[in-house]
């Protein structure tokens, strides 16, 4: 086992292990404004990791650059998919049920 | 203009990235999909500064890096309060921050940033106002010092012919 | 619609790149994955997207209904075309080796054509389809 | 064998997304839940592109990530014309 394989190895446990993390915070958090935060830890560290992982593995081809270009193409949508999302739903009226509110 | 040449050659470099062939037929293909593509893009008026911030590309390197640290600080910040077994590791609250951002690039870029790094999701952008929801204090105090917008690069092509 | 300053900019800088990603599905259908009909739903996607950001209007503006028709009928007639140029050498129907000076070159080409052609149609007709419907929820 | 390790992490991942979707209560966390889920089927298709050995499937993963950012930005314009939003308020 190379040193590359190594890393690779290791990113791609930190990232899986990211990913359970955040499923159980999109299961165990309480309201839906909470949950946005969850899933934003899976959009940006862990699939950061997860694709810098696969990307070693893959090894100086053109396929780690096709990984980077998901990764980049990922950090552009996923918060404006976010934003989109809680914006509508502030717009419908859902509050947080919950008592500090500023 | 310059923005239609900067916006072509990343079209080509993605091209490139994409295919990976250099045969000559791929080759003039990739150009005849570079021009069809600016001439579409044209036509929707999608070429300007907003679209295409050449005059911040340092500006943004530097922001990208600083927001590199930000989200992997806040990612940790979330994954303990989702690991945390005590009811009160989150204080979920919404906040209104003002912005220092004047060009609706800046805003938008800001706005993105905060959703980007966990812990703080932007809800409602109503002129220089943000509304944030944030999930922890900390995260919402990060948000109330405002570091992200005083590093924001300053957007100050406004007109463009 | 409220509150769309997000969208539009992030919409401007993506539309082109979903247009070159589509055009590049079509012209590497034989290469890699995908084929003509995933291309032409990637470039009608950009139309949509479009529109769901800056309104059926300004689409309309962008790719009148009239073109987007005659496209489609453009994009039939070229796979047919293909067709009735091989009947024309001599060759069976949609037989593309005497396309090109040889038959591998003949394949290559004749498999491009009919696949821009399925491209065009198909991108037109989704496109067309979006446009009916917004057309449709307004009134 | 790592890679089947990080396989099934995501399909745990999946699961609890899935579940999320089930669970709802509002439409908004549904909807979160089935774009998390296709954050998730991007990094998925690339692990199998790994898995192959093949460049390929990194495109198919690029498309998905795009078709999940347009799916979202759909069913919000839908949620904002339509009644969709007033069983949320009954239940928030």
């Amino acid at each position: 086992m190379s040193i590359s394989h190594a890393l690779a190895v290791l990113l791609l446990s930190l990232g899986s292990g990211l990913l359970i993390v955040a499923g159980i915070g999109l299961l165990r958090f309480p309201h839906f404004y909470t949950r946005l935060h969850a899933a934003g830890v899976i959009d940006t560290l862990a699939a950061g990791l997860f694709l810098a992982g696969l990307a070693w593995w893959f090894g100086p081809t053109l396929g780690s650059v096709k990984l980077l270009l998901i990764f980049v193409f990922l950090l552009f949508t996923s918060p404006t998919a976010c934003h989109a999302l809680a914006a509508t739903a502030w717009a419908s009226g859902l509050r947080e049920p919950a008592q500090n509110k500023e | 203009m310059k923005h239609t040449i900067s916006l072509g050659l990343s079209l080509g470099v993605l091209w490139w990235v994409l295919s990976g062939f250099a045969k000559p037929l791929l080759l003039a293909l990739g150009v005849f999909s570079v021009l069809f593509t600016l001439w579409l893009a044209r036509r929707m008026d999608a070429i300007d500064h907003e679209s295409h911030p050449i005059h911040m590309s340092f500006g943004l390197l530097r922001f990208w890096a600083r927001l590199v640290v930000e989200i992997v600080i806040s990612n940790l910040q979330v994954l303990g309060a989702i690991l945390s077994p005590r009811a009160d590791a989150i204080q979920p609250h919404f906040l209104r921050v003002r912005m220092r951002q004047t060009s609706d690039l800046g805003k938008v870029i800001l706005a993105n940033s905060i959703t980007l790094t966990p812990g703080t999701v932007s809800i409602a952008l109503t002129g220089d106002e943000l509304l944030v929801h944030a999930l922890t204090q900390a995260s919402g105090q990060a948000v109330r010092d405002g570091q992200l917008d005083l590093l924001v690069p300053s957007d100050v092509e406004e007109v463009q012919p | 619609m409220h509150d769309s300053l997000i969208l539009r900019v992030v919409a401007k800088f993506l539309i082109p790149v979903i247009v070159l990603f589509g055009l590049y599905v079509v012209f590497h259908g034989k290469l890699g994955p995908g084929g003509a009909f995933q291309a032409g739903v990637i470039l009608a996607s950009a139309l949509i997207v479009h529109m769901l950001v800056f309104g059926p209007d300004e689409t309309r503006r962008v790719a009148p209904v009239a073109v987007l028709r005659g496209l489609a009928a453009v994009g039939v007639l070229l796979y047919g075309g293909t067709g009735l140029i091989s009947l024309a050498l001599g060759a069976n129907y949609l037989d593309y080796n005497p396309i090109g000076s040889t038959p591998v070159s003949g394949q290559y080409f004749g498999i491009l054509l009919v696949e821009i052609g399925v491209c065009i149609t198909v991108a037109s007709t989704m496109a067309l389809l979006a446009l009916l419907f917004a057309e449709r929820v307004r009134t | 064998m790592i890679l089947e390790t990080a396989g099934v992490a995501i399909l745990v991942a999946m699961g609890a997304a899935l579940a999320r979707t089930l669970l709802g209560p509002t439409v908004y966390d549904r909807i979160l839940a089935v774009n998390s889920f296709g954050t998730k089927t991007v990094l998925l298709i690339a692990l199998l592109g790994a898995f192959a050995g093949r460049a390929d499937y990194l495109d198919i993963a690029l498309l998905y990530a795009l078709i999940n950012f347009i799916a979202m930005v759909a069913m919000m314009n839908y949620s904002r014309n339509s009644k969709l939003s007033r069983d949320d308020e009954a239940q928030s």
